[in-house]
């Protein structure tokens, strides 16, 4: 009997296996958050199975046994009800339901414990209609779209929303939680492995709603660490490796830099762009390539309806190669 | 002030302006299934959307309003209706009352009902319709769209007021005009189950009233609850709805329960196992369905102690309704069995219905819940309690109530088809749902990446709910081919309770004479075990009938009119909502001070009709 | 038919009928709905009764003696709809009619310090849509208005109306639910005097 | 049903019977009895607030205490709840307080500023 129990989840595994992206699915949990929520995802469904079975099993059972033949006319007895039995399915639910109602409440407790420790890493993630930004208060960084983390290092999350409600959902790493105006919400999260995770804004939040994906990148601690340092110091003058891109800054600075900040200058109406050139994706889901880009600074709403980046038809093909050069130049990464 | 009139009214002022609770019950019946068809329809363009990555059969706006309108039409313009409808009819003739407690309201929420439905979807032509989800959360429904969320806030508030009026008037009906003998503990499962839901009804809607209040006092008039600038909140929003929405799920799925009750003793041919349980079950969920509606918030940020109090709480639910269907398990135990249609339709809702109740505990399981939470897997919970519910409830009682409501009997064989084509059909667009959720599918997306995974199961979603799709039509071609089929027999199913003793048609005065009920299962009681036919609490006399009136028609009418000034308040329209609602006012006013007292059907009368 | 009884006078007349039964049941259930209408409002208020932001706060604007007075009026009114009903019963239709227009002019009373208080808030800086705690203040306070407002509004034509009539089986419930209603509307000023007001002062 | 042979439209006359005058005196006296409970308890709530020497640590719950004082007397006094045949009313009007109490809870502490 412990063995058949043992066996369901392992039969839904089973069952699931292949399906799904690695970096995507709940299912193929990568740290120690999703982890446990999976486990308690197993230990729910185990039950569920349990009750299913046994529905399932006494239906069956009835409706073959108990089915009208043919030239049958005769007229059951007329049962009121039997109290042993009541109070047996009455009891034994509740003895299931506490089996998933205790570890759930330990487990409600123990991810909403966000406290500072001493090499965790701190990031108030602020939702924005529709895209990420991610300040790290302890690096006085400020990144977009991609969110860097250290592995094995636990991550305290801050929520917050700059518009309307969104909710940061990543869920191979963790379980999501709103980003809600006004209100700050806590999280944390650990990833053991390198690697890039998909996240996604879960709340409907608008026409962008369905793009409105980002990454969690997670790298060595001593990566990150780099990767913090030169986000910080990054000043304008990142080194410009052909006069191309000096021409790209230009143009950027004449038309970009009201919105996208680049080392530390620059608005924040959009995302922050000093390291862009080590983007995978652009705006959040769009190859990282030049016809994607270009297009996406020409037309975002095209690419992404919704988008609240101004468009900009007018650049020259000139202009373009220019900014793109430049953009692509823009790396904290060696 | 007694008159018989007799006068030949034309067919639609008589519809317009009846008071019979089966009239308007029909009546509920077809604006529902209009609305169904409409949701149903908006749903098929959404999954025509969802079939491949990246489809661009319809702007990701237009999917947003779509989703909208598709959860709010089904819940409150579809499924709530035609359960209103079924109740309509049915209640009275169950518990041998002549008609429901206030007829003059009974209309008045249909059209109120009717012309809020009507006000809602109008938006569809004024600048688009509302695209901030059925749950309409602020700030992106205050600050952040358009009017279709005004038309939604309006159109809502005035059908929600209908039925408030309807879930009052049926609590007063069964409490107050029950035949004698009839104690409460007599009385039939659905009655039961009408009772609690409109229960629930009375104490959940104010909350829903007042949420669109402040809604529609934000939009319009400024006021800032929700505006976080201005020291507002936005999760207040989020209270009242689900203080109200979470009872309306049970709202919608007690009269199904009732319904199955119903369907399965009388094909079983037994008495409902443990009647009293059933009740009590019945009366215990009603009451934690106020209790648990921060599971829809776990995600919001209450914190860990409000966490686990609505996780447990809401678990809790899963005992009374695990003690209902083993209560239907058992009552098949020892039957016989009968595959009549509207069998069949309790039969699949059993398995149907558990594998989504049990997904609902998954959710309720909050630390879990933070995976769960507004994907795909919510999806494919709530249609599994809704449609393997609420839905094959509604089918189910059409078949068993087709011919006491309409005369004839829906044909057997076309109805089995539509059957296994909508059950299959529904699991097969749902079922995958679950895996999408878990795979990192979230909900009101308006399209998904390819190389994900996630392309395969959203066409076999698509596919299922194409099969839902013809199968509706089946049974809307059922409807057609079956009149000729007419029901000479008051009691086709040899059934069990008082709405089977009626000769058929129904008469308007339901009862020539007020029966006498001498146990639970009134009918079958007299034909097992007692004189084979009803005995009669009262004489034969000349029976009292309350008079038609349009001003129902009117009332609505007058706040159908008044909505488009709200709306339109900025540009100058204030004096159309001032004459809406001198309309409004001004007949509750007439109604108010006009003594209508009815009229008389003379006693040789219903002796013709009767025999 | 029946013009030719003696309809002689039942201990309640507002219940003799089945409409009338009916009638007061599904007007207690009403209420119970109002109940939790009202609930919701007190609990949106108390969510955001702090959230004054650049405005005035409750200590700034409320004034214990005119809530006094304003308590006292409807308490007041509140017994001279009693007398009225009692009245009634005792089959004295003047009584009935005076003791329920005493009623109405202390309603009235009423209305018009609260609309008088509404425009002193005003023009100390509390507009409607000044900060969440003046939407949520004048939404909960302003919706028992409304409430008051209906009242005399329903009383006074049940006074036109039935001013000729005399007492019959229709509109002694109409009167009894009136009563009901204004009571109610009691209740619910007992709850805002002690959060809204004394707790707005007291802290 | 109920109303055969009775007319809603005439005026009833006639005097109440000895036992309804009697009752209606009775009830008189309970009426002004509760009209002047409700003024006291008003007055006292509105004194602890005035005045200076209570503390509003006690004087808030203690006010709140008297309004719900309060309330009940208006439901059974005034409004007759506790006469016969009020069963249903008094159950709905309780199961409505009983729903009235965590709406308005939840609407005041889980707003999401303050964690619980
Ligand atoms: C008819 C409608 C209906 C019904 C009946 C239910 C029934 C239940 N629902 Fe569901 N629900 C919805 C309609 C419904 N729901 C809708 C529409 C939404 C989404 C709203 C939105 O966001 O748009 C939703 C969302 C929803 C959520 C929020 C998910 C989220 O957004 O994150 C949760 C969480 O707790 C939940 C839980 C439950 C539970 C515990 C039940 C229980 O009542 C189920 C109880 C039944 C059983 C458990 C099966 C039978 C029992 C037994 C056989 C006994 C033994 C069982 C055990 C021991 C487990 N529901
Ligand atoms: C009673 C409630 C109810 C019912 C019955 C249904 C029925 C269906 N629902 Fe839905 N649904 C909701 C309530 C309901 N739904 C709610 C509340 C939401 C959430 C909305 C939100 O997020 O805000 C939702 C959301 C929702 C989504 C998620 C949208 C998103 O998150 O992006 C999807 C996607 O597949 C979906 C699909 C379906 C399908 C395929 C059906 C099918 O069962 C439909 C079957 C209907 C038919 C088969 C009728 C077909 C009619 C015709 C073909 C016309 C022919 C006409 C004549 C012959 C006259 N529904
Ligand atoms: C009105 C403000 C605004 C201006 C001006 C603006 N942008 Fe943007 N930009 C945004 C916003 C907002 C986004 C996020 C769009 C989204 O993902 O929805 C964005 C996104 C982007 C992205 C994708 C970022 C990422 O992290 O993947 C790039 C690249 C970009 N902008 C480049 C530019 C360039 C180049 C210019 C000038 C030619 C420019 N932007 C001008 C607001 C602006
Ligand atoms: Cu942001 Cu959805
Ligand atoms: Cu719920």
């Amino acid at each position: 009997m412990r063995y058949l129990w043992r066996l369901l989840p392992l039969a839904f595994i089973l069952l699931m296996a292949g399906c799904g992206k690695q970096n995507l699915s709940a299912l193929d949990p990568q740290g120690p958050v999703a982890a446990a929520q999976f486990d308690l995802i197993k230990l729910s469904l185990t039950i569920m199975i349990i009750v299913i079975v046994v529905v399932f099993a006494i239906y069956l059972f009835v409706i073959i046994r108990f089915r009208e033949r043919p030239g049958d006319t005769h007229i059951p007895k007329q049962v009121h009800g039997n109290k042993a039995l009541e109070v047996v399915w009455t009891v034994i639910p509740i003895i299931l339901l506490l089996f998933l109602a205790v570890p759930n409440v330990m487990q409600t407790f123990t991810l909403a414990e966000v406290e500072d420790t001493e090499d965790s890493v701190r990031i108030v993630v602020t939702a924005h209609q529709f895209w990420w930004e991610f300040e790290y208060p302890e690096y006085d960084v400020v990144a977009g779209q991609d969110m860097y983390i250290p592995t094995n290092t636990r991550i305290n999350i801050e929520l917050e929303a700059s518009d309307v409600i969104h909710s940061f959902w990543v869920p191979a790493l963790a379980g999501k939680q709103d980003n809600v105006p006004g209100i700050t919400n806590e999280m944390w999260l650990e990833a053991p492995e390198e690697g890039v995770y998909q996240g996604r804004c879960t709340e409907l939040c608008g026409e962008g709603h369905w793009l409105m994906d980002f990454q969690v990148i997670a790298v060595d601690p001593d990566t990150f660490e780099t990767w913090a340092q030169n986000m910080a110091t990054t000043d304008d003058d990142v080194e410009e490796e052909t006069t191309v891109a000096v021409e790209g800054r230009e143009v950027f600075e004449q038309n970009c830099i009201s919105c996208h900040a680049v080392g530390g200058e620059g608005g924040n109406m959009g995302p922050n762009l000093t390291n862009f050139g080590e983007r995978e994706v652009v705006a959040g889901f769009l190859e990282y390539n030049d016809e994607n880009i270009a297009d996406f600074i020409r037309y975002p709403q095209e690419k992404k309806p919704g988008s609240l980046m101004q468009a900009f038809p007018q650049i020259t093909d000139e202009e373009m190669d220019a900014l793109i050069d430049y953009l692509d130049s823009l790396k904290v990464l060696d | 002030m007694s008159n018989t009139n007799a006068q030949t009214k034309s067919v639609v002022w008589d519809w317009l302006t009846t008071v019979d609770h089966k009239k308007i019950g029909i009546m509920y019946l077809v604006a529902g299934a209009f609305f169904f068809a409409l949701g149903g329809f908006e749903a098929i363009l959404m999954r025509i959307q969802l079939m491949f990555p990246e489809a661009t059969f319809l702007p990701a706006q237009t999917f947003n309003e779509l989703l909208t309108m598709h959860g709010t039409t089904m819940i409150f313009l579809a499924a709530m209706p035609i359960l209103f409808g079924l109740m309509n009819y049915i209640v009275p003739l169950q518990i041998g009352a002549r008609d429901v407690a206030f007829p003059f309201l009974n209309s008045l929420g249909f059209w109120l009902f009717l012309f809020g439905g009507i006000l809602l979807n109008l938006s569809w032509f004024f600048g688009g319709a509302p695209d901030a989800g059925w749950t309409a959360y602020v700030p992106l429904s205050s600050e952040y769209s358009g009017t279709g969320i005004d038309y939604y806030v309006l159109g809502l508030q005035i059908s929600g007021a209908g039925t408030l009026i309807g879930g009052i008037n049926f609590l007063v009906t069964i409490i107050n005009m029950r035949a004698p003998g009839m104690s409460m503990m007599r009385m039939p499962l659905f009655t039961w189950s009408t009772f609690v839901a409109s229960t629930l009804i009375l104490f959940a809607f104010p909350a829903l009233t007042i949420g669109l209040l402040l809604l529609m006092l934000e939009r319009i008039f400024g006021a800032t609850y929700f505006a976080v600038a201005s020291g507002g909140n936005v999760v207040i929003w989020q209270h009242l709805f689900w203080i109200f929405g979470h009872p309306e799920v049970y709202i919608l799925i007690l009269p199904a329960f009732g319904i199955f009750s119903e369907i399965i003793a009388t094909f079983s041919k037994k008495r409902l196992f443990g009647y009293s349980a059933m009740v009590f079950a019945t009366l215990l969920i009603g009451f934690l369905g106020f209790m648990v509606w921060a599971h829809h918030m776990f995600t919001v940020g209450m914190g860990p102690i409000a966490n686990s109090i609505f996780a447990v709480a809401t678990m809790a639910i899963a005992v009374p309704t695990g003690i209902k269907i083993f209560n239907w398990l058992f009552t098949m135990w020892g039957g016989r069995i009968q595959f009549t249609t509207a069998n069949l339709f309790a039969l699949g809702f059993i398995p149907s219905f558990v594998m989504g109740g049990v997904t609902g505990i998954m959710l309720a399981t909050s630390a879990a819940n933070y995976q769960f939470h507004d994907t795909y897997f919510v999806v494919a919970h709530f249609h599994y309690v809704i449609i393997g519910g609420v839905v094959l409830g509604i089918f189910g009682g059409a078949f068993y109530w087709w011919p006491r409501m309409f005369g004839y009997r829906l044909n057997e064989t076309l109805g089995k088809i539509f059957f296994w084509m909508f059950l299959f059909g529904f699991h097969l667009t749902f079922f995958v749902q679950h895996f999408l959720g878990l795979m990192g599918m979230p909900r009101r997306v308006a399209s998904y990446l390819p190389g994900q995974g996630l392309d395969e199961m959203n066409l076999i979603s698509t596919i299922g709910a194409f099969l839902m799709g013809v199968a509706f039509i089946i049974f809307v071609v059922n409807i057609f081919v079956s009149m000729k089929n007419k029901e000479t027999s008051g009691d086709p199913w040899d059934g069990r309770t008082l709405e089977w003793t009626i000769p058929s048609p129904t008469p308007e005065y339901n009862f020539a004479q007020t029966p006498l009920v001498r146990d639970v299962d009134a009918l079958w009681y007299e034909k097992y075990e007692g004189e084979g036919s009803m005995k009669a609490a009262e004489p034969l006399g000349d029976i009292h009938m309350p008079n038609g009136s349009i001003l129902p028609v009117i009332i609505s009418l007058g706040l159908f009119i008044a909505s488009f000034g709200f709306i339109y308040h900025d540009d100058g329209w204030t004096w159309v909502a001032i004459v809406g609602l001198v309309i409004t006012f001004g007949s509750m006013f007439v109604r108010s001070i006009k003594e209508d007292h009815g009229y008389h059907i003379p006693v040789d009368e219903i002796k013709k009709g009767g025999k | 038919m029946a013009d030719q009884h003696v309809q002689t006078l039942p201990p309640s007349p507002e219940k003799a009928t089945l409409e009338g039964k009916n009638k007061y049941l599904g007007f207690w259930l009403f209420l119970g709905g109002e109940t939790v209408l009202f609930a919701s409002l007190f609990g949106t208020y108390l969510g955001l009764r702090g959230s004054t932001v650049d405005g005035p706060g409750p200590s700034e604007l409320f004034h214990l003696p005119l809530v006094f007075i304003m308590t006292m009026i409807l308490l007041t009114s509140s017994l001279t709809s009693v007398f009225a009903i009692i009245s009634m019963k005792k089959g004295n239709y003047k009584g009935l009619l005076a003791w329920m227009t005493a009623t109405v002019l202390l309603g009235a009373t009423f209305l018009g310090l609260e609309i008088y208080e509404f425009v002193e808030y005003v023009e100390h800086g509390l507009g409607f849509t000044t900060s969440a705690f003046g939407s949520s203040f004048y939404t909960l306070v302003g919706t028992h208005g409304a409430h008051v407002a209906f009242g005399i509004a329903w009383i006074t034509t049940l006074i036109i109306r039935y001013r000729k009539s005399g007492l019959t089986l229709t509109n002694a419930p109409k009167f009894y639910v009136a009563v009901l209603y204004w009571h109610f509307i009691d209740v619910v000023w007992v709850f805002i005097f002690s959060v809204v007001y004394l707790m707005g002062i007291g802290g | 049903m109920a109303q055969h042979g009775m007319d809603p439209t005439a005026p009833l006359t006639g005097e109440p019977t000895k036992k309804t005058r009697r009752k209606l005196a009775k009830e008189m006296r309970t009426q002004l009895i509760g009209f002047g409970f409700m003024i006291f308890l008003t007055t006292m709530a509105f004194i602890s607030i005035a005045s200076d020497e209570i503390p509003s640590g006690f004087a808030i719950p203690f006010i709140l205490l008297l309004a719900c004082i309060q309330v009940v007397l208006q439901l059974y006094i005034f409004m007759h709840l506790n006469e016969r045949g009020n069963g249903w009313q008094n159950i709905m009007i309780w199961t409505a307080v009983l729903i009235a109490i965590p709406t308005v809870a939840s609407l005041m502490l889980l707003l999401g500023i303050v964690k619980y």
